[in-house]
C-alpha cells in the first residue's frame, strides 16, 4: 500500500498495463515528455520510449481516428483527450467508429482494446469549457462502456479493467479530485469490476446515488440527513454504461426513495434514464418521486459556479422533501 | 533539453512575397497512351504476364459485376448499389502493387482492390443480400464489404473517417515490425473532411507507413470538383503535411502500378506515408439513387468514356501478345452467369437469427441487452406474421 | 390549399423566408443546382442565385461552423446535413459553439438565426448510418431549440417558425415521410407554435406520446387498443427542446398512464427524461410505471430492421401491458 | 449544362515524379533588420507617426498589462491568466492594417489586437473579475474578451472553431456588400484541428474576404512545431487550398503591417481569403497553469528575446525621431499605476445577480429556466452563506 493521488494512481496503472503489454501506448496532446498538462502520464515517455507515448498533433478527431485504427490492428491504445470539453471534435469517430466497430463488421474488427482517458467535471473555475461532464451524451450510445472512479483506489483498479476490458471504455476522470482525493492504493496489480455499482454507505430510508466527485457530496449531504436521523445508503455508480441497474434497484426495494446527483445539466442527464428505470422497475416500492439534483439546464456559469452546483444543501433539501413527500 | 528553432530552414525575403496557385506544377504520371501504346519517354513497370492479366480480368470482372447488379437494383432485387465504372484501374491497379500482408481500408467504389483480393462472387452476393452467410453478418446496407482472411478492413459510410485510422492502423504495423504498410482509398470529396485533415498530417508526424490513395473522380454525387476545392487537386496539399506525392492517371493501369509500387516501397523503407491522387472520372451514376442526367452533361461523360481504362489495358495486352481474345469473352459470359447464379443463391439464404439483432455491440452480450432480446423473442411469436425473416427461426 | 408532400412543403417554407429575407441563404451538400439529394431544396439556387443557395465542400463541421459565423454575422443560414447519420462530425460545433455562443459573449453575439435541416429515422433499409435518429443528443445541449414535424402541413409551420425564431433551431425531418406523407398546406405563410406539443387525438385511459414518423405508429396502435375498448390519448411533442411538459403533464393528470414511443436506443433516449419528469410531476396520478417503446440499445440494424423498430404491435402489447399494471 | 473537365490544367509526366518537402521555399517577410533598421532591399510601408507611435505604445501597454496581470495571478486575485510576451508585434502590426468595421476572431493570445481597437484597462479587468461590468456577464475564464461595440467577436476555448465561423462572417459581409473583412487568428497547434482544414477550404472554394493570421510561435503548450506538423509551417498549406499566402517575420511590426495590409487590400479586392503565418516564439510560459521549464531551455528562450519586436520598432521610431524616451517612461509608469487601480476597481465590483445565470442561454428565459432559477433563489435564502456571491443581492 502506498499513499497516492488520483493522479499518481493513474500513473501508476498506466505503468504497470505498459510494463506488461508491449502493445500498449500512451498518447494524446502534451502527454509525451511533458507528461500532460496534469501530469497523469510523467515519466512514461522515459520509462517507454517514444514509440509508446507520443504527443500527436493538436486535434481530437484525429487522436481518436487515429486510436480506433490502432485497437482494430490489435494494439492497444490509451488515448487522453485534454479536457472532457474538448471531445466532441471527435464525437463522430466516438460514435459513429469506436461504439460501431465490431456491430457493423460482424464481430471480425473492433476497437475492443481502446480506452479513452479523459479529466472531466467543474468546481476548479474553468467556466464553460473546462468543467463539463458529458457522460450523457456517450451514455445514449450502445457499444460503449464509460467508468467514472471516485477516488485514488477506485481509480487504479477501474482502470486496469478498463485497458483490458475487450471493449471500447470512456475513462473520466473528476478532474476536482486529481490532487484533491487520497487514499490508500495497493502498489500490486488489482482490478475493479467494471458495470458493477459500489455500495458505499448502507442506509434505510433513502437511496443516494452519484458517480465520480459528486460522492463526497453525497456523503456530506447523508451526514447532514444523518443528524436529522435519515438514514442514507450511498451508491457510486462507478459504469455509467452499461450501468448496475439491478444493484440500484435493489437498494430502491429497500429504501423506498431514491435521490440522484450530478454535475451536468439536469434535462437528458443520465439521471434521467437511471429515474425512468427505477420508477419502472420499482414502481409498487417507490414512496416519493426519484429526485434529480443535477446542474441547472445552462451551460456551465463561471461568476455563479457555487450557485449552479449540485451541492450537499441542495442534496439535503431534496433529502428532506422526498422523505416528507 | 536540445534547442529547438522552428525558423531554421525559413529563408528571407524583403518584399511581399505571394504564394499562390500555379506555384508549382503537379504533373501526373501517364505510362500508357489512350491507344495502349507506351509513351516513349515512360519505362514499362516490370509487371509479368500472370499480374497483368490479373489486373486486366479483375477489372472486366468487376465492370460486369457492376453492370448485373445495378440491374438487380432496377429489378427490387437488392436495395442499393454503388458502381465503379470507369474507375477499375485506379482500385485494381493499385491493389496489384501491394502485398496480401498489407491492409485495405477503403471508401466504397474500391470493390475492384476487394475483387483482386479474391473475394468471390458468392462472397459479394452474400453481402448484398445481407444474409446470415455475409461475414459483417447483415449489418450494412450493400457494398459496405469487410472481410478480414483478406485484410480488407469493413466498410464505414461516414466519409473520411478511416483516414486518421488507416495512420493509426499503419503505426501499429510498423510498432510490431511487420512488413506491412496499410492503403487508405477515399474520394476528393471526402478529402475536404476535417478527418482528411487530421489523418495526413498525424500520419506525416508520427511517421505511418500508408499510403492515402485519392480517387480524384470529378464528383461528390452532385458536386463538382470545382465547388469542393480550388487548389490543384488533392496532391498539392501533400506539400503542405509534408507528405511525399504522386499524381497518377487513374485510367492508367500501368501508371496507377508503378505509383504504388514505388508508394509502398517507400513508405516501408522510410516509414513514411504517401499520397496518391488519381485523376478519374465517375463515368456510374453516384449510386442506384442517383441519375447524374440532373447535374452533368452527357457529351462530357462521353468524352470519358473513350479514356476507358479496360480498353487501354486490353490493348497494351495485346501489344504484349498476352491477350487472348477468346479467353475474355469466356471470362464475361461465365462471371454473367455466375453473378446470376450466386445471386439467386444468396437471394435464398436467410438473414441471422434475431439472436444476432444484440451481438457484437459489446464482446458479450450484456444483461440488459439480453433482456431486450429476449423480450423480443417473446413478441415475435405474439406476432410472427409481422416478422417474416425471423419468426420461427432461432440460432 | 395545396396537397403537398412533406418534402414540398419544406420546399415551400423555404421560398417563403428567401423571398421575404434576403439575408436567408441555404447551403449544404449537394443543395444547389441539384436540389439536394432528396430534393428538399430544388430550384432555389435557380429562383435566388448561387450567392444564396450553394453547395459546400464535403465538410459537416465547415458547415456547421460556416454556418455559425454567418448566423453571428446577422445573415440567416439554413444549413442542411444530408443525413443525421452525418451530423457527428459538427458535435462540437453545434454544442460547444451555436449552442454556447450567446451566453458566452453575455448576449452580444448569437447564433440565433441559424436553422439546421437534417432527415432522420430509419424504415428505409438504410442500416446504421442513414438510419439513426439523434435527437437526445441534442437535448442535453441547453442552448439549442429541437423540432420535429409529424407532416407536410406541420412542417411548412414549424419550419418558419424555426427560421424566425431567435435561437438556433435544429430541425429534423422523419425521411420516411418525404414522399410518403401527403397533406393539405396552405400556400399562404404560417407559423406554427415552437415549444407546444399537439393533442391529435383526445382519449382518456392512455396518454401515446412520440414524435415525427412515429405519431402514425402510435396512432395504428391506439387503433388496435380501440378494438378492446381503450380510449388512447395521443400527442405529438413536436418541440424536443425545450419540450411541452405541461400539456404532457396535464394530459397524464387525466389519463393515469403515459407510453413513449421513440425509434432511437432506449437507453439515454429522450423518452427517458419524459419519464424522469412525469413520475416526479404526476406521481400520485400514475396509476402504472411510464411505459417505453424505443429502439433496441444497439446500433440501427439492416437486416433486422423490421424487428427493431417500436412498432404498432409493441406498442399495442405496451398499452395492455400498462392497463393491465 | 457546360462540361467540366477537373483535368484541363493538369499536365502528363511519364516518369514517377515525386513532390515532396524542400519543392517550394516560402521565405518570410521582414522589413526591420533586428537593430532597427531598414533591409536595403525593403520599402517601408506607408505609415504615419500617428500609427506607428499607437502600434509601439499598444504593444508596450500589452507588456505591461501581461507582466503585472501574471502577478497578479500569482497573488491569487485572478484565477489564470495567459500573456503574449515576445509576440505583441504579431497582433498588433496586423490590427493596426484593418479599418473599424473589421471584424477580429481572434484565439486568446491577440490581446494586441484588442488594445489596438480601443479596449480600456478597466474592460480587460471587468472580463478577467467576471463582474457585472463584462459585456460578457462573467460567464468565461480570464482573457475571453470579447466586445461588439469593437467589432471583437467574443472568444471561445475550444480551438480552431473560429476558423471556419470567420469563413462564414466573411460571407457575410460579402454577400451584405459591406467594405470589410474579417480576421482569424489562430496559433500553430490550432492548425491542426479539423476546422482548420474545413474553414480554409471553404474560405476559398466560397470566396470568403477573410484573412487567416496564423501565428506559429513554435510550441501549442509544450508541444514543439516539429511534434505538431512536418510540412513547411502553415504557410505550405495555403498553396494547397488555392488560397494566396504571406509569410511574414511576426517579430517585426512593420512586416505585419505591411503583409496584412496588402492581405486586407486582396481579400476586398478579389474577395477570396489570404493566409498569413507570422513567425514568432512564445517568450511566456502558456498560461499561468504551464512551466516552460519542463519543456524548453533557458538558453532558446534567450535566443528569441534578441528578437524582441518592441525593442526593435523603438529602435525604428528612434531611427524616424518619432521616438520620445520620456513620454514612453511615462506611459509604462502610467500604464502600471493605471493596471493597478483598474484591478483594485474590477475586484470590488461584484458580479452579476443570480438571475443571469439563466439569461442567455435562449432570447428569452423559457418556463423550465425561470422554474430552475426560481428555486435556486429560495434554496440561496435558506443558505445565504454557502452563496456569498448572490446571497441578498437580486436584480
Ligand atoms: C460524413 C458523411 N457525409 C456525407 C455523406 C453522404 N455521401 C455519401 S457519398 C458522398 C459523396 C462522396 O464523394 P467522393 O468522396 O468524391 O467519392 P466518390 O463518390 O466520387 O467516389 C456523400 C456526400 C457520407 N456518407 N458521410
Ligand atoms: C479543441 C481544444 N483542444 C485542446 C485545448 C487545450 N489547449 C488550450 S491552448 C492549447 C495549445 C494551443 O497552441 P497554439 O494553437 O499553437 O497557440 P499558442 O498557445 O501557441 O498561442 C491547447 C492544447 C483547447 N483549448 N481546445
Ligand atoms: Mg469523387
Ligand atoms: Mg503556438
Amino acid at each position: 500500500m502506498a499513499k497516492m493521488n488520483l493522479l499518481q494512481a493513474i500513473n501508476n496503472a498506466l505503468v504497470t498495463v505498459m510494463e506488461e503489454d508491449e502493445r500498449a501506448m500512451v498518447f494524446g496532446e502534451d502527454v509525451g515528455h511533458f507528461g500532460g498538462v496534469f501530469r497523469a502520464t510523467s515519466n512514461l515517455q522515459e520509462k517507454f520510449g517514444k514509440g509508446r507515448c507520443f504527443n500527436t498533433p493538436l486535434t481530437e478527431q484525429g487522436i481518436i481516428g487515429f486510436a480506433n485504427g490502432l485497437a482494430s490492428q490489435g494494439s492497444v491504445p490509451i488515448a487522453e483527450i485534454q479536457f472532457a470539453d474538448y471531445i466532441f471534435p471527435a464525437f463522430d469517430q466516438i460514435v459513429n467508429e469506436t461504439a460501431k466497430f465490431r456491430y457493423r463488421s460482424g464481430g471480425q474488427f473492433s476497437c475492443g482494446t481502446l480506452t479513452i482517458r479523459t479529466p472531466y467535471g467543474g468546481g476548479i473555475a474553468g467556466g464553460l469549457y473546462h468543467s463539463q461532464s458529458p457522460e450523457a451524451f456517450f451514455a445514449h450510445c450502445p457499444g460503449l462502456k464509460i467508468v467514472v472512479p471516485r477516488n485514488p483506489y477506485q481509480a487504479k483498479g477501474l482502470l486496469l479493467a478498463s485497458i483490458r476490458d475487450d471493449n471500447p471504455v470512456l475513462f473520466m476522470e473528476p478532474k476536482r479530485l486529481y490532487r484533491a482525493s487520497v487514499s490508500d492504493v495497493p502498489e500490486e496489480d488489482y482490478e475493479l469490476p467494471l458495470g458493477k455499482a459500489d455500495i458505499v454507505q448502507e442506509g434505510s430510508d433513502i437511496t443516494l446515488l452519484g458517480w465520480g466527485a459528486q460522492i463526497e457530496i453525497l456523503q456530506q449531504a447523508a451526514d447532514m440527513a444523518l443528524e436529522d436521523g435519515v438514514s442514507c445508503e450511498i451508491v457510486d455508480l462507478r459504469s455509467i454504461s452499461p450501468w448496475d441497474a439491478q444493484t440500484v434497484a435493489e437498494s430502491v426495494m429497500k429504501t423506498g426513495r431514491l435521490l440522484i446527483n450530478h454535475e451536468a445539466p439536469l434535462t437528458g442527464g443520465f439521471a434521467s434514464e437511471i429515474a425512468a428505470t427505477i420508477q419502472d422497475q420499482c414502481f409498487l416500492y417507490l414512496e416519493a418521486p426519484v429526485a434529480r439534483v443535477c446542474g441547472l439546464d445552462t451551460p456551465y456559469p463561471l461568476a455563479h459556479e457555487k450557485e449552479y452546483m449540485p451541492d450537499q444543501y441542495k442534496t439535503y433539501e431534496a433529502i428532506k422533501r422526498t422523505l416528507k413527500y | 533539453m536540445q534547442d529547438r528553432n522552428h525558423l531554421a530552414q525559413v529563408d528571407t525575403t524583403h518584399q511581399v512575397h505571394i504564394i499562390e496557385n500555379g506555384l508549382i506544377d503537379i504533373p501526373m504520371l501517364q505510362i500508357l497512351k489512350p491507344d495502349g501504346t507506351l509513351h516513349e519517354q515512360a519505362q514499362e513497370p516490370d509487371i509479368d504476364q500472370e499480374t497483368a492479366r490479373k489486373m486486366y480480368d479483375t477489372m472486366e470482372y468487376i465492370r460486369v459485376l457492376d453492370e448485373r447488379m445495378v440491374g438487380a437494383q432496377r429489378q427490387g432485387r437488392i436495395s442499393f448499389y454503388l458502381a465503379s465504372t470507369g474507375e477499375e484501374a485506379a482500385a485494381v491497379g493499385s491493389a496489384a502493387a501491394l502485398q496480401p500482408q498489407d491492409m485495405i481500408m477503403s471508401q466504397y467504389r474500391e470493390q475492384g482492390a476487394l475483387a483482386y483480393r479474391g473475394y468471390t462472387t458468392s462472397q459479394f452476393m452474400n453481402q448484398m443480400f445481407s444474409n446470415q452467410k455475409d461475414p459483417n453478418k447483415g449489418r450494412q446496407m450493400p457494398i459496405h464489404y469487410g472481410d478480414k482472411p483478406l485484410n480488407f478492413m469493413t466498410i464505414s459510410s461516414p466519409l473520411g473517417t478511416q483516414i486518421p485510422q488507416a495512420a493509426g492502423y499503419a503505426y501499429g504495423q510498423k510498432m510490431a515490425g511487420q512488413d506491412a504498410v496499410t492503403i487508405c482509398y477515399f474520394g476528393e470529396g471526402a478529402a475536404s473532411e476535417g478527418d482528411f485533415h487530421a489523418g495526413l498530417n498525424m500520419a506525416a508526424v508520427l511517421k505511418c507507413p500508408v499510403i492515402f490513395f485519392c480517387r480524384n473522380n470529378g464528383y461528390a454525387i452532385s458536386t463538382p470538383a470545382e465547388e469542393q476545392f480550388a487548389g490543384d487537386g488533392i496532391a498539392s496539399r501533400g506539400l503542405g503535411y509534408g507528405v511525399k506525392t504522386i499524381r497518377v492517371d487513374g485510367n492508367d493501369p500501368l501508371a496507377v502500378y508503378a505509383a504504388t509500387l514505388k508508394a509502398r516501397e517507400l513508405a516501408l523503407e522510410e516509414r513514411c506515408p504517401i499520397l496518391i491522387e488519381a485523376m478519374t472520372y465517375r463515368l456510374a451514376a453516384h449510386s442506384t439513387s442517383d441519375d447524374p442526367t440532373g447535374y452533368r452533361s452527357r457529351d462530357e461523360e462521353d468524352k470519358w468514356r473513350l479514356k476507358d481504362p479496360i480498353q487501354r489495358m486490353a490493348k497494351w495486352l495485346q501489344h504484349k501478345g498476352w491477350y487472348d481474345e477468346q479467353a475474355n469473352k469466356t471470362l464475361v459470359d461465365e462471371t454473367r452467369k455466375e453473378v446470376l447464379s450466386a445471386l439467386k443463391e444468396a437471394e435464398k439464404v436467410p438473414v441471422n437469427p434475431i439472436e444476432d439483432i444484440v451481438s457484437d455491440v459489446y464482446d458479450k452480450v450484456p444483461a440488459h441487452l439480453q433482456k431486450q432480446v429476449d423480450e423480443l423473442k417473446d413478441h415475435i411469436e405474439k406476432y410472427p406474421k409481422a416478422y417474416p425473416k425471423t419468426a420461427g427461426r432461432s440460432k
